[in-house]
């Protein structure tokens, strides 16, 4: 099995049928918008920060499986941290998806590291990063973000 | 075999051989064109058009016989219609800012159409900040064609420009540019067609037509990136103001006082893209060696061929059905995201394009984020058909 | 010897071999830039940016590294300072329309100074016809350097731009630059370097030079024709609107409203020249690898030799006799027009170019029509000016 | 000797030593200029044309040994013929000169012949033929000439 359908199969997929914090919540705090106008990723972040705790997360929109994958693990993973804490994640995982960076694993990202893979297909880690894009602006204040 | 001229073909990617379908985001360039642009940096390097010594007076006679070259290709009168410029989208910005920002006013129209590409919206969307004027759209039915009925409504006493994509480069519609002209002339109203997608496929005659203005991307047409041509009727381009200003296109300069060379000249300011005006002759002249029929003929060849392979996959969606199409397929397979489509099928070694191909606009009418875009070229075969049908059929069940 | 590395130069002209001297007008280019471009065409041939296919992601990432190592040759803080133009004719041009034309008004003034190309002039007095802005003119003297003095005076409440030569085409002139930017900076006026002729010779950082925009042509580089670079600083490239709209330059697109790209995309609309800018960082990498210090030391070897050679030649009179010079040479025969020369002296092999340059107003100044130039590149020779000088007095013991 | 020195010693040098009807007259009824910008070469004709014929015509300008060549020999021939030969001289002129024409002789063109070694150095084909734009220019009212 090539690793790009061990990945497919083995996450992207599975959060793709399961996702978690999907869709727009009633209320929220702090929310942005994500766009790769090239590849045509849209995903929307929404938060709900109450005493600097990331109290609620939730996404949508529409995107490619590694994108949607990546923002429900996304999600799954920030819940219930605080800002700082959420902002040094970002920038962790900033790092672990640089193109160039020689980094393959950072141990305090968990479950997220298996998106690593992502880096053997280049074009697509724009994907992998935007919804990561899009929380950072919403708690920024900032209400469009996107990658390129 | 027409592939063995394209050493861009025979390649592998992740190991399988490259089945190239995304010739309408760049075409293969044939060995001659190649050939002709390293020709002219080993021998004949020279900048042209200003030097007496030998290398530069070859160096002009080859850019200039390139010029003939597309006219030929064109049917142009004369190789003075013709201006070198980077691609179709600085032939359209230089028509827009040139051509109709001397002549237009606030309140006047300026009529494109649904299926433009980002390069034939834009230039318009800038222009109208610039000077007020509206931009009118005909609109497009599911099919991907043009609602011609639409347009005796959208010609107004104030229409003063139609500018309308030849062929589609995200459905593959040939537009009916013909009755599209009929229409605008009527009317006295200038049309300037974008053929980035036609001329590689379609017999273009400029005097045919009887369009003011013609673009062409030498990139999609198998010559060098940075090539392209504006043809323009003479009494058009006499009359407009230059585009940019510095050296070839004055004759005479004062601080105070600049006179503006004669047509062409006047709208190729500064040294031109010389290899690629080269390249680009080299690639017309090889289109008309093989001939712009038999390019035709193959391309319906493989249309029907790819239409019908393209059944086989389940969840498969034609966008764009028009009844005349050059052999582009915009699809979308039910449950796959076109980005995951083309990461997993580049694995099987086949390049096709996905999200919006610069045409948001048509995206949007069909409420979807962008396609996949399979665009083939007359060098592409049946077999590669047969692997991108494979390929497509894995990643659905991939997903299943 | 570095020649090897340059195809064009190993070749007869009129059965003499080649001595080209007019690398000023545009210089021969080293294999590795030519393999850099037949590497794109032949193994990473697709569009840039939009693919998800190996081949685009690879062609892509060659574009991009080009990008790199052009920031890397102008020391500048980023990549993103760089826009990937057709030379340094629409760099100008760019910066006129889109920076300077968004800020100027009827009576702002512009100030550029008598040693310009026409590239540097008449882009200003289109925008003077657009806007109703003045332009001033920094003098010159006879030596052909600029008249310092004079610029307090001509710095005023009304000056909204300052564009000047680095290195003058038609003298060979290094300006004071620093000296400009300096006074410029302490009126808060914004400047721009043309840099057409500098970067094949000396060392650029325009960090170090703190201009606000820089161009470079990419042809005279030794880089790909129809190649450039226009860098600007980072907060100018945010604010400015963008030049041409088309594919590339956008982030969405509907027929009422678009949002732009970030920088430097912003100002890439189209599909760019790719083989042109990457071969155009091959270009920077060969430099880089060669040296600039080398090359500055071979200049300035060439131009000691040059100038005393000269001497030889009975009634030749220098034209432009700077202190600070790169190894151009301007030069007038008494009695024999710069054309005849040209012509005569074509025919031993000898390639120089004559006439006005593309800078009128210089030779308006010596109240010449033109002048002949002979430029030298660091890959000239001793033995080549020898033939040059035994051609020179060869022309003129024709007309005796 | 090669052609180029043949060309020059015989007839181009001749006609720089001995320019025929150079300088601008006091009088004339018709005048263009010539300017190739390229080349800079710059020609004015000066012509008196009384009852549809050419009195008198003379020529100056600052311009390569070959430009003002022709002009010397243009105007010698010129002179006193009717308007429509001078004309149609001119249309010959431009048959012999043409780059990629193969007429070599023009019998009635007579010792303008002479110029045809020009066209073995095509970028020097304009300096022979702006003075005879020029010329056709100010009979038929048009100030300017160029060749390009
Ligand atoms: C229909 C159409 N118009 C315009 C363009 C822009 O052409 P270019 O890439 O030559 O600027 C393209 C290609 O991207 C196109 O397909
Ligand atoms: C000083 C100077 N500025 C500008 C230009 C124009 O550059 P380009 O040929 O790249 O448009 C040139 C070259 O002709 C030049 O020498």
């Amino acid at each position: 099995m090539t690793e790009l359908s061990k990945l497919y199969k083995q996450t992207i997929l599975e959060h793709n049928r399961h996702p978690r914090n999907y869709g727009k919540p009633q209320e929220c705090t702090h929310q942005a918008e994500g766009l790769n106008a090239i590849c045509g990723d849209q995903v929307n972040v929404y938060l709900t920060i109450e005493n600097d705790i990331i109290a609620a997360i939730n996404y949508d929109g529409e995107s490619c499986a590694i994108s949607m994958a990546s923002a429900s693990m996304m999600t799954e993973f920030i819940k219930g941290r605080s800002v700082p804490d959420a902002l040094q994640k970002f920038d962790l995982f900033c790092k672990l998806m640089n193109k160039n960076g020689d980094v393959d694993h950072i141990e305090s990202l968990e479950k997220i590291n298996t998106l690593v893979t992502v880096k053997k297909f280049p074009s697509r880690i724009k994907s992998a990063t935007l919804c990561w894009h899009a929380m950072a602006a919403a708690i920024q204040g900032v209400p469009n973000a996107t990658t390129e | 075999m027409l592939r063995e001229h394209f050493p861009g073909l025979n390649q592998r990617v992740h190991g399988k051989p490259l089945v190239y379908f995304d010739n309408a985001a760049t075409a293969q360039r044939p060995q001659a064109v190649i050939d002709a642009i390293n020709d002219y940096y080993i021998n004949h390097n020279a900048n042209v058009h200003r030097g007496v010594h030998f290398l530069s007076e070859s160096a002009t006679d080859l850019y200039e016989n390139a010029r003939l070259s597309l006219a030929k290709l064109l049917n142009a009168p004369s190789p003075k219609n013709l201006i070198f410029v980077r691609g179709c989208t600085e032939a359209i910005n230089l028509v827009a800012q040139t051509f109709v920002r001397s002549k237009i006013k606030a309140g006047d129209e300026i009529l494109i159409s649904h299926l433009e590409h980002h390069s034939n919206i834009v230039p318009w969307q800038i222009l109208r900040e610039q000077t007020g004027a509206v931009l009118k759209v005909i609109p497009m039915n599911e099919q991907g064609e043009l609602n011609l009925e639409s347009i005796d409504e959208l010609i107004t006493e104030k229409t003063a420009f139609m500018s309308v994509v030849h062929v589609s480069n995200a459905l593959g519609t040939i537009n009916p540019v013909k009755t599209l002209i009929a229409k605008a002339k009527e009317a006295g109203i200038p049309v300037m067609l974008d053929g980035a997608q036609a001329v590689p496929h379609l017999k273009v005659d400029v005097q045919d037509l009887d369009c003011d203005f013609y673009t062409v991307s030498g990139h999609k047409m198998y010559g060098p990136t940075g090539s392209g041509i504006l043809y323009g009727k003479a009494e058009h381009l006499e009359e407009m103001p230059p585009y940019q200003g510095g050296g070839e296109m004055i004759s005479k300069v004062t601080f105070d006082h600049t006179v503006y060379n004669a047509v062409p000249a006047k709208f190729e300011a500064g040294t031109p893209n010389i290899a690629g005006g080269i390249g680009l002759g080299a690639a017309a002249e090889f289109m008309m060696t093989i001939g712009m029929d038999k390019i035709a003929q193959r391309d319906s060849e493989l249309r029907v061929y790819t239409e019908l392979a393209l059944k086989q996959v389940p969840g498969l969606k034609l966008i764009g059905t028009a009844a005349e199409k050059s052999p582009v397929f915009s699809f979308v397979i039910e449950g796959i995201h076109a980005h995951d489509v083309g990461t997993i099928i580049d694995h099987y070694g086949v390049a096709i394009r996905t999200g919006h191909h610069c045409t948001m606009p048509i995206f949007q009418y069909y409420g979807l984020a962008g396609s996949c875009r399979a665009s083939l070229a007359f060098y592409n075969t049946e077999q590669e058909v047969d692997v991108l049908v494979d390929s497509l059929i894995k990643a659905r069940k991939m997903f299943e």
